[in-house]
């Protein structure tokens, strides 16, 4: 039996519905002495800005129970470096391309937009608004996030739809009482897609220093501990909008990656587990087959949603 | 390229109080590693701990690297746990070795406590490729956590000790007997240990004009400078490009590049 | 040298700051066996309800990387057989109550803080507005908890206030965009303090099934998957508030617990690790003392908040 | 009262393909159990997986008790790994027993796959403390799944087999063995299995009047009564008391209790 694990996720067509999470894959060419990474889905880059950034002080993660916490705060090459050194990798490669970015502003997303598009740097856009770690934990309070304020979640994705026409992603945050607020908000202005989630709000403090143990105090909580929030979250989603999800939080393998796709994901990407076990994307890819060659399912875009209710 | 395999592990030993040395048979990491490399362990299966563990490697044999390694918490009190003949997911080898060269005549090491665990594949690599025998250092907090000494005895290094309590060798921090040593321009030093220590030991490399090659630590996610977790502050002008990863940049460090005052 | 374990919750004095996550403990005789129960700081009982509740149907749990899913729905005795067969043996075994309680109005919460204050079966009311397991996943939408609506909190926490003189603390749900403002609202309708976090919202699925394993489909997310979510949040609430906090989500040992209290819990709750390790909370007493020991501190109050940051 | 000990494993075998038999030193439990109950087990250390496991006596001995299971998933996997020698975490005796009755002559026990996982401490109660020898009727899924045979042997006891492919026993499910065994009001039947075989079995016994004792089967976090986690749905007037727990209403049931019919 030939199983047929291409999905289109807005426009955006991958031979397998498995990509990575942005900030735990660097560019790409890092993990490519573990597997050939253009036999994933997709490669979705570390999230891009105008400017490139230092990020927070270290120490920048912990580990907790069955995940970690990061505050990493967007170090990354920027646009221009991310267009010179990275992107050429890629192309050569053949990596379907998610470019994630990152900006202060509507117009610097939209710009970003532009200027990947422009360079035939993306194939499609992850615009990440719900970046936790970019803000001083000490003085916000709030919606502090783009992705938890349903109209400014609007008023972003419009800018950046107006600058490209590729196929575009709205990234949203686990931290709202609910998604779909957020995910309508972002198919009214145009989105083609969500991304979720991004991680949740989390603090680890040393008690023998009595000091938190990221510099930035609160960092974002991602791996399999969080794994239930997600799915979640992807079915709530998915009901609410006709877009298409990208679905991840705690993907580890393709037992995880299906949860996702049968709470109504479009697609999956394995994120800070790949740090473990560096080929887990592949894994997923793997057994995402041998699951669909097992059941008899013809082709992976049958499970989307199909979760069974009594 | 880094490997990532199950090796068996030939031989698990507690050599000191809550300090041990593992040596597992790994063919192809031992072929491809250099001393000041690191591996990353799986220390359990499953999610607990979540991440692989960061160790550099002690000795590299032909067919197997040891790791010689201190219990810290969770993580190393696992690993104590692994017997001879089970195996061990290693990953590695990971990140850059001490550069070697043999202009110098002293080569130095400076190690304190753990920080001893890179210098015998270094002192190895010293007298293998370049002929020379390198001195060392040794600082710990006292007599029983003195490690590696018959080692560097067998390879014929001249050796400094000194502990906290005085219990033996000089009571001394490992930068003032180096800095007892008046090592001139002749001489290159590395060194590994606890943060402040290495911070001295590059005070007196500074002052005495000779370079210095510290082994850094961090806290580590991926170990292939993915994850941008274990970033060190660096003397870069460029703003945006201040932190340096200790995984890919590092470990092993010139000490010059490291921006000592936000340690 | 003597440690002060002693901490005062808006006027329930506990011995030492440990108490129990309700529903995780039952009504205290359970455990017993295990240790005597008496020396915790306070035994929280299961939500009692008016009436006794069947709960959900099975199953009802699964567990997930470092945590569990659960939709109990909660069963319970109902308040009459607690102050009938349950009260009496706590108060002969000299424990400390806090009698955990959920109504459908404030009308009913009201009346289930006076009957148990009416008949001493409780030493603090500690009222549970956000139980995640009580709604059909299927239709329920946006704010479905009492807790996640700030004029709700208010409504409810003063209907219960005008009800009853013992202390009184109100659950709050971490499922918010915004602890502070739910925090707020139960300190400005005079609540004593405040009980964080109830469950995160989760989902698991049976990819082999292709069903939800719960039969909720939604279930609560707790152990320590969550600390670092739970940490958060008790220092957002203890930064907005006055009122003293009981800190709860993933605590296992006395490390997990200070860390609540360093970021500003008076007291803390050992929850479903107990079904792990049924003594759990006493372990968190004795290495609380311990850590008083080794670090010189003489009464544990003065650890309340005390996370230094740079 | 249950204890919650580390007991040492005396022996763990493969006694059937992915299934093991662990016995352990533990004279507490052993001292306090009685055959139905079961025990709680830590699997691996730390939060992986993160609640116990729940297994059955399948034997008591005056020191140690022996557990028999089949590797069902992860924690069955990581429990499978342990080497004699070793210790492991135990809490136990959990649950009510099953009730013993020696009013009646004919003692049947009833077991699916690994079902027969509590049978072989019933029997040998059922020998030692009503002086009857119990029968047994085996079924599984094929000839090497066939569990326990040489134990009930042993203990002299009258043995059915039946298996799914029919390749030893009968090709017949276990309730209709039990059915053509044609017990009647002398008889009691104890069973344990998957649900629709126990339901059957159920249905068989309604039907010739007679008693049955089923052990059943629930997710479980606590196994002490506390979660209301692994609670089924019984026969119960009352809507609020409806659901009674396994772990300790439970493991076995009068099968009247139980509401079949949400299975
Ligand atoms: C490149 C490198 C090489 C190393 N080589 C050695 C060695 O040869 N021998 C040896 O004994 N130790 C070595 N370490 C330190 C060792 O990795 C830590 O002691 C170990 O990770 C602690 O884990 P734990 O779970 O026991 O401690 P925990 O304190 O429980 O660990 C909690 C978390 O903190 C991290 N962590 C704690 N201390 C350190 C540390 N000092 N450095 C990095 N991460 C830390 C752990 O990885 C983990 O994520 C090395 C570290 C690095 C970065
Ligand atoms: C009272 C009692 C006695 C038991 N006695 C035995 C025995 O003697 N021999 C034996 O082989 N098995 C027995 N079981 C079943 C055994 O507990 C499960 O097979 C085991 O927990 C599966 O764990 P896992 O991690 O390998 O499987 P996974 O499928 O990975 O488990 C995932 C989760 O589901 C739960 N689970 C899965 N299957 C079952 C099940 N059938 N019953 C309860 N929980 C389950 C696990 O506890 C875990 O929380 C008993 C169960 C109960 C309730
Ligand atoms: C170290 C790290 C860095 C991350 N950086 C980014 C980022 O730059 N942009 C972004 O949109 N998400 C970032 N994320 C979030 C992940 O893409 C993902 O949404 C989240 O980690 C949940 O997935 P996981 O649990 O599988 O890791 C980062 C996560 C981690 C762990
Ligand atoms: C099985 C179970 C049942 C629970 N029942 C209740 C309940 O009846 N009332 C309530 O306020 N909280 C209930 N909770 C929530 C806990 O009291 C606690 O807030 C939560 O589990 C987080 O703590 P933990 O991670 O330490 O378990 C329950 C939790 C679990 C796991
Ligand atoms: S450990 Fe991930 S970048 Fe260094
Ligand atoms: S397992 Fe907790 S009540 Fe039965």
């Amino acid at each position: 039996m030939s199983i047929n694990l291409e999905v289109n996720v807005g426009g955006l067509v991958m031979k397998n519905p498995v990509t990575v999470g942005s900030g735990t894959f660097a560019y790409g060419q890092e993990y490519n002495s573990y597997f050939d990474v253009s036999r994933l889905g997709a490669v979705t880059t570390k999230s891009l800005s105008l400017k490139p950034r230092a990020g927070n002080k270290p120490p920048r993660l912990v580990e907790t129970p069955a995940g970690m916490l990061n505050a990493i705060g967007l170090q990354n090459v920027g646009i221009e470096a991310y267009l010179r050194d990275k992107a050429p990798w890629l192309r050569e490669h053949n990596c379907t391309i998610i470019g994630n970015i990152y900006g202060y502003s509507p117009e610097e997303y939209a710009e970003l937009a532009r200027r990947l598009e422009a360079e035939g740097a993306a194939d499609a856009i992850e615009a990440n608004l719900s970046c936790p770690n970019v803000h001083d934990a000490r003085t916000a309070r709030g919606c502090t996030l783009v992705a938890q304020d349903p109209e400014q979640v609007q008023r972003y994705t419009e800018a950046i739809r107006a600058a490209t026409k590729l196929p575009l992603f709205i990234k949203l945050s686990p931290n709202v009482i609910d998604i779909a607020e957020s995910a309508l908000a972002a198919e009214a202005a145009g989105a083609d897609g969500l991304s979720l989630i991004n991680t949740l709000l989390g603090i680890g403090i040393n008690p023998e220093t009595r000091r938190p143990i990221l510099s930035n105090i609160v960092g974002g909580l991602s791996g399999p501990a969080i794994r239930p929030v997600a799915v979640k979250l992807v079915w709530d989603a998915a009901r609410a909008v006709k877009i298409p999800i990208i679905g991840m939080g705690g993907i580890c393998n393709a037992n995880d990656a299906l949860q996702f796709i049968l709470a109504g994901a479009t697609a999956v990407a394995v994120g800070c587990y790949t740090f473990r076990k560096p080929d887990a994307a592949m894994d997923v890819v793997n057994g995402m087959e041998d699951y669909c060659r097992r059941h008899g399912v013809e082709k992976i875009t049958d499970l989307i949603g199909a979760m069974e209710m009594q | 390229m880094p490997y990532i395999l199950d090796c068996e592990i030939t031989s698990h030993q507690e050599v000191a109080p809550g300090h041990y040395r593992l040596v597992a048979h790994a063919p192809e990491i031992a072929a491809a590693a250099a001393a000041g490399q690191f591996c990353m362990l799986e220390v359990q299966e499953g999610f607990y701990p979540f991440l692989r563990r960061p160790m550099c490697f002690e000795r590299i044999y032909p067919d197997s690297v040891s790791i010689l390694y201190k219990i810290e918490g969770e993580g190393t009190r696992l690993l104590s746990r692994f017997t001879a003949g089970q195996s061990i997911n290693i990953q590695g080898p990971l990140g850059k070795p001490f550069p070697l060269n043999g202009a110098y005549q002293r080569h130095i090491m400076v190690a304190g406590g753990i920080g001893i665990a890179p210098f015998p594949a270094l002192a190895e690599a010293i007298i293998a490729q370049l002929g020379k025998t390198p001195e060392v250092i040794i600082a710990a907090r006292n007599e029983d956590l003195l490690l590696c000494e018959d080692i560097f005895q067998q390879m014929g290094c001249k050796i400094h000790l000194a502990t906290d309590d005085g219990s033996v060798g000089k009571k001394a921090f490992a930068s003032e007997v180096l800095d007892a040593l008046e090592p001139s321009k002749d001489s290159i030093v590395y060194c590994c240990g606890p943060m402040p220590m290495m911070k001295a030991t590059h005070a007196v490399c500074q002052q005495r004009k000779i370079p210095c090659l510290a082994s850094l630590e961090a806290e580590m996610a991926c170990g292939d400078g993915v994850c941008l977790g274990c970033v060190v502050e660096a003397n870069v002008e460029i703003e945006a490009e201040r932190m340096v990863r200790v995984c890919c940049d590092g470990p092993v460090f010139d000490s010059t590049t490291i921006h000592w005052e936000s340690y």
